[in-house]
């Protein structure tokens, strides 16, 4: 089984969405060590604010978006292997459609987000 | 045989257990027409060079399920794929991924064989009926939750694609899993909780990790990946939901 | 070697196979089974069938009309009180079916639903889309992993049976994948191995389909019956004989020549219909209208192409929508094998060869003249098709038959002791030294696959859809000369694990038996009927059916090392008298005259 | 009927069930949120200046809403990389031991802990 999943295009594709993980992690524990920071007072909290400010994380941060950004493509790209068949008057929904669902989804919960975000800040 | 004859090399990967250590490609110059299917380039090299090449076969029309090998790395049926579609390139053929090899394309299909009886996959009457009360009604609606699950006919090419299976050989795979949510998802049957045991056991769906290329070379549209995945949700019901319900779920 | 003790042994795991395991299972659970089967069963090639299987079931039909359609397909050389039988079992197997799951295609309001077939009155053959061979076999096979005293002895490979005080008591099988030999005993044995087509050339039968167990019997001294008759089924795909199910017609498809002209109303199956009209124009029986093929490319009415003569099923007018509900089968191979789409373009088609009518002999429950050995399916003949079958006819037989079979061997070992196995061991020794002396066999010279091709070309010259008695008789010298250089082949491999090469040559040694019995039966029925049409005969007079002298079963019995002897048995007829077997508006007429003289 | 093989019930449904619940959140507010707080608040782009103030997130956490979603972001965060990552190992051909479960689960249950903990000293 050796480098199997260098052996196809799909099975590549796949190993590229399941490393997308390794940033999730990595974004997590970059809001864990936020929330340490949280609980030891303001100053602590503010230095955590400046450290978002480095050249490093920014890069970094770019590059966690865009990963979990692809995560979440491939997630709902996935549905139609991952969910039960949706089906409307007796036929099967085209796989197009639930994924195009779970898109739009996306779309929506992330501005519904940035929209409460924006709300409780203003 | 006219002169525009065209010739394709075929590579096997042969290998006989009687006299072998280890498999060996050999590369053999077939003539073809287009109309000409892998299946029939290994005839040609059994019927006129080399009659100890062995694999399966018979109803060369993709319905018996037998003659499925990997053909360029990728499971496929040879019956319905053709030497055009590769030439003038070299086509190489492997014995399926994952099973043992018995001898060149012939692989040992015994695991596979308990898993699909270990699915009891048989209709386990809701409520029986006798054959004077003619036959169970099924609605559209009804029919349509299980019939795609029934079209596979067991060529275990899923088995050959899925990475899973090759880690760990004893997941029940996805055509034996396909076929177990085949008969739950049948109005006529009462057997899910049944199957559930094995389906949510150490050997079962959750040894899938989504990979889904057991769809992609299905060559009759079964979606086992499907089947395997919405299982997942309806084992975990049952993990779950089994301490409330008062039979209290499967074991 | 090898031995297992069962009480009875089934060979062959297709649609007859399985139902009569399941029968003796479910008959007494005490019965030790031994299913043994060349292929796993659901390989077998009862999954090849499409179009679907005869019982009667709408409120407008009746037994007795599948009985008179049956009858008069098989134009009279039928057992009509196993036929009736056969009509009256058939509704309750398939509604057995169902209920072990089989995925029927139904009404709106969820029954089952039926569809019209070639040479049937009513609308009566139940279908699975266009796979029901496939999902009888799945359905079957699944079913009888519910039952522990069904063993398997998956890729295990028959090649002998074994007798004993004038009863047969057992089988001997090769392991496929170690080349070992097993003797299976079993107090009855039930032979269930499919047709023999694959002798023929275009062919749209399975690899596997090489006649196996009518040879076993046939060299046990039992008559191979009505071998002459060999259905070829029009609609077929040039060169690999794939088939385009009569159910193409059955939903609506029209048969045209190169004109585009509908021409079996030319061949007593008119007028003209616009919709599907039972017994009319593309529903006629296979026999007529493969026989119309032959006329119209006499008459260069045949589309010449690089594949041959060929006609077209246009299925256009159907519709696209259609076509992938009723025929998604027939749908994707024209797609994947030809390149077309059959919304859009008209299919090539000519006939090929399809069905065995005759087989093993039979009485009414399957059982042969050696006691305890059974026959069921296509290598049997129950007596039900005569000389051309009804399509979906043999799928129903499969199911009755079986279950008749397997409950007729239950009741019948109840009386048997068991045999001496220090002989029947004696005898498998035997068997497997005769088997390996050929695979271990040194300087032959003749390769498996000329001799192959040889006889399906010479069967194809001389027992085609029509048939002289010149070319029958060079088939038969022919096959004769093939069996002498059969003795002189080579075989490659000389291994034990998966040992193909080999077991093909035993494959092909059981065809040529069974090729020389059908060329034999051919050129000694001297009339016409059925599948079995002549051109020949003095003024022309083989050319007719002959009630008189040939309204009889022929019987092929082995004679070692010569041409078979063939010999006539009665044909039993209980309510419907020989007639003229006619189609379309005489057909309609006739019946009308049998209504009105039966009241 | 030859089941004779006794297998044993899989606790997987617990990690599974983690996986998904981090996986979907993961793709319905990930990008979101990373673009939020890694790249608009340090960058100073849409947001008002002092969305994330010490006084601000302080509320927020102490909140009982803002305490569920902060703990359900990392912890099912954690959760669903820690099973990727455990199968991505596995599918290496690094042998799911003790060291490997670790490393995966080990770090995603210690980081809920820490989570939970300050967020219930809030
Ligand atoms: C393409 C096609 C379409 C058809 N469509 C229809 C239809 O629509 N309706 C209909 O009624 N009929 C149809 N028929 C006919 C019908 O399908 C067959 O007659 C029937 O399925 C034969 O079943 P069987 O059980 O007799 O044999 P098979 O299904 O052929 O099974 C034979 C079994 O015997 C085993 N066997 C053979 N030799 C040996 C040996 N030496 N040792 C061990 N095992 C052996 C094989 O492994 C196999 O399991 C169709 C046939 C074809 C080819
Ligand atoms: S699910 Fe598809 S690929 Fe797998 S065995 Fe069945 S038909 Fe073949
Ligand atoms: S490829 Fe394997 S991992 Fe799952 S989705 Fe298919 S079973
Ligand atoms: S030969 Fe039957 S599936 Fe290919």
């Amino acid at each position: 089984m050796d480098g199997w999943w260098k052996k196809n295009p799909h099975f590549v594709e796949y190993m590229i969405h399941e490393g997308t993980a390794v940033f999730v992690a990595a974004y997590a524990l970059t809001l864990l060590c936020g929330l340490v920071r949280l609980g030891q007072g303001e100053a602590a909290w503010n230095a955590w604010l400046e450290a978002l400010k480095s050249p490093f994380s920014l890069v970094a941060h770019v590059v966690f978006l865009a990963a979990i950004a692809y995560h979440a493509f491939t997630w709902f790209k996935l549905f139609p292997l991952t969910m039960p068949p949706m089906v409307v008057n007796g036929k099967k929904v085209a796989p197009e459609v639930m994924v195009n669902t779970g898109l739009a989804a996306a779309v929506a919960a992330a501005l519904a987000l940035l929209g409460f975000v924006w709300r409780i800040a203003a | 045989m006219s002169d525009t004859q065209k010739i394709i090399e075929i590579e096997v990967l042969r290998y006989n257990p009687e006299s072998d250590q280890e498999p060996h490609s050999q590369v053999y110059k077939v003539p073809f027409t287009d109309d000409m299917s892998v299946l029939q380039g290994a005839q040609y090299i059994k019927d006129n060079f080399d009659g100890s090449l062995t694999y399966r076969w018979s109803c060369r029309m993709a319905i018996c399920g037998s003659c499925g090998m990997m053909i360029n790395g990728v499971p496929k049926l040879s019956c319905e794929t053709f030497l055009r579609d590769y030439y003038p390139n070299r086509i190489r053929i492997e014995a399926m991924a994952h099973f043992p090899i018995e001898k060149d394309l012939v692989v040992d299909l015994s695991g596979f064989m308990e898993k699909l009886e270990a699915i009891q996959p048989y209709i386990i009457p809701k409520e029986p009926r006798t054959l004077e009360q003619g036959e169970y009604i099924q609605t559209p609606s009804q029919f349509a939750e299980f019939i795609q699950y029934t079209s596979c006919i067991n060529c275990t090419l899923c088995y050959a694609a899925c990475p899973q299976v090759g880690l760990n050989p004893d997941f029940i795979g996805p055509a034996a899993i396909a076929l177990a949510h085949r008969y739950n998802m049948d109005s006529r049957d009462g057997g899910q909780a049944q199957r559930m045991e094995l389906l949510a056991s150490e050997d079962g769906v959750y040894n899938c990790s989504a990979v889904g290329y057991c769809s992609e070379v299905c060559p009759k549209h079964v979606d086992p990946g499907n089947a395997v995945n919405v299982n997942k949700i309806h084992a975990a019901k049952d993990y779950f939901l089994r301490f409330l319900s008062p039979k209290g779920g499967s074991k | 070697m090898e031995i297992y003790k069962a009480d009875v042994v089934i060979v062959g795991g297709g649609g007859g196979g399985l139902r009569a395991a399941i029968a003796v299972a479910e008959a007494d659970p005490s019965l030790k089974i031994a299913l043994v089967s060349k292929v796993y069963p659901m390989r077998s090639h009862t999954v090849a069938a499409e179009g679907g299987a005869a019982g009667v079931k709408k409120p407008t039909d009746s037994f007795d009309y599948h009985f008179h359609d049956t009858v008069g397909g098989g134009d009279w050389l039928v057992e009509q009180d196993v036929v009736e039988y056969f009509v009256q079992n058939a509704p309750k197997e398939l509604i057995q079916l169902e209920h072990w799951g089989c995925p029927w295609s139904r009404t709106q309001d969820g029954h089952v639903n039926v569809r019209a077939f070639g040479g049937m009155k009513i609308e009566r053959t139940w279908f699975a889309a266009d796979k029901t061979g496939f999902h009888i076999l799945h359905t079957l096979f699944q079913t009888s992993i519910k039952y522990p005293s069904i063993e398997r002895f998956d890729e295990y490979f028959c090649v002998d049976l074994v007798e004993e005080d004038g009863r047969v008591q057992g089988v001997v099988a090769v392991e496929m994948a170690t080349g070992e030999f097993t003797l299976i005993e079993g107090k009855s044995v039930i032979i269930a191995t499919g047709g023999a087509g694959r002798v023929f050339r275009e062919s749209t039968l399975g690899g596997i389909v090489t006649g196996d167990g009518m040879a076993l019997a046939y060299r046990h001294g039992v008559a191979l019956r009505d071998l002459e008759f060999v259905q070829y089924h029009p609609t077929c795909m040039p060169v690999t004989g794939l088939l385009f199910s009569e159910a193409c017609r059955g939903e609506g498809g029209y048969l045209v020549n190169k004109d585009g002209y509908r021409y079996l109303q030319d061949y007593g199956l008119g007028p003209l219909q616009d919709k599907p009209k039972n017994k009319y124009m593309e529903l006629g029986p296979r026999d007529r209208v493969s026989q119309a093929f032959w006329y119209e490319q006499q008459k260069g009415r045949t589309i010449e192409g690089p594949l041959g003569s060929v006609v077209h099923l246009d299925l256009r007018h159907l519709g696209e929508a259609y076509l992938h509900e009723r025929l998604p089968l027939i749908y994707e191979m024209a797609q994947t094998f030809m390149g077309l789409d059959p919304a859009k373009d008209p299919i090539p088609v000519r006939p090929g060869v399809h069905y065995t009518m005759g087989g093993i002999q039979t009485n009414g429950k399957g059982a042969t003249s050696l006691a305890g050995l059974y026959a069921v399916g296509e290598c049997a003949s129950v007596g039900i098709h005569g000389a051309n079958r009804l399509g979906s006819n043999s799928l129903t037989e499969l199911l009755v038959f079986g279950r008749a079979a397997g409950e007729d061997a239950v009741n019948y070992i109840r009386n048997v002791t068991p045999g001496n196995s220090a002989n029947l061991l004696k005898q498998a020794q035997e068997v497997e030294a005769r088997m390996c002396a050929l695979k271990n066999k040194t300087g032959g010279t003749e390769r498996i696959s000329t001799i192959r091709k040889e006889m399906a070309q010479a069967m194809e010259e001389g027992c085609g859809i029509f048939r002289v008695e010149e070319t029958m008789q060079k088939t038969c010298d022919k096959i004769a000369e093939l069996r002498e250089r059969f003795k002189n082949i080579t075989i490659d491999d000389k291994g034990s694990v998966w040992n193909t090469d080999w077991l093909s040559a035993i494959e092909l040694d059981y065809q040529l038996d069974v090729a020389q019995a059908m060329a034999h039966s051919a050129v000694n029925r001297k009339e016409s009927r059925g599948a079995h049409q002549r051109l020949d005969g003095p003024n022309g007079a083989y050319k007719e059916r002959d009630d008189v002298n040939f309204l009889k079963h022929s019987d092929a019995f082995y004679v070692p090392g010569c041409a078979p002897k063939i010999t006539y048995g009665d044909v039993k007829i209980t309510k419907s008298p020989p007639a003229a077997r006619v189609y379309g508006a005489a057909g309609e007429q006739a019946d009308q005259e049998r209504k009105a003289s039966n009241v | 009927m030859k089941n004779t093989k006794i297998r044993k019930r899989s606790n997987a449904p617990i990690f599974w069930g983690l996986f998904g619940g981090g996986g979907m959140l993961a793709a319905l507010f990930g990008p979101m949120l990373v673009f939020i707080t890694g790249l608009a608040i340090p960058l100073g782009l849409l947001l008002p200046a002092d969305t994330m103030s010490y006084a601000k997130m302080l509320a927020f956490a102490q909140n009982i809403l803002g305490k569920g979603f902060i703990f359900a972001v990392i912890a099912l965060f954690m959760w669903h990389a820690a099973h990727r990552i455990f199968h991505s190992l596995h599918e290496f051909g690094v042998h799911a031991g003790t060291g490997c479960k670790l490393l995966t689960y080990g770090v995603a249950f210690v980081s809920t802990i820490v989570a939970a903990v300050i967020l219930l000293g809030l």
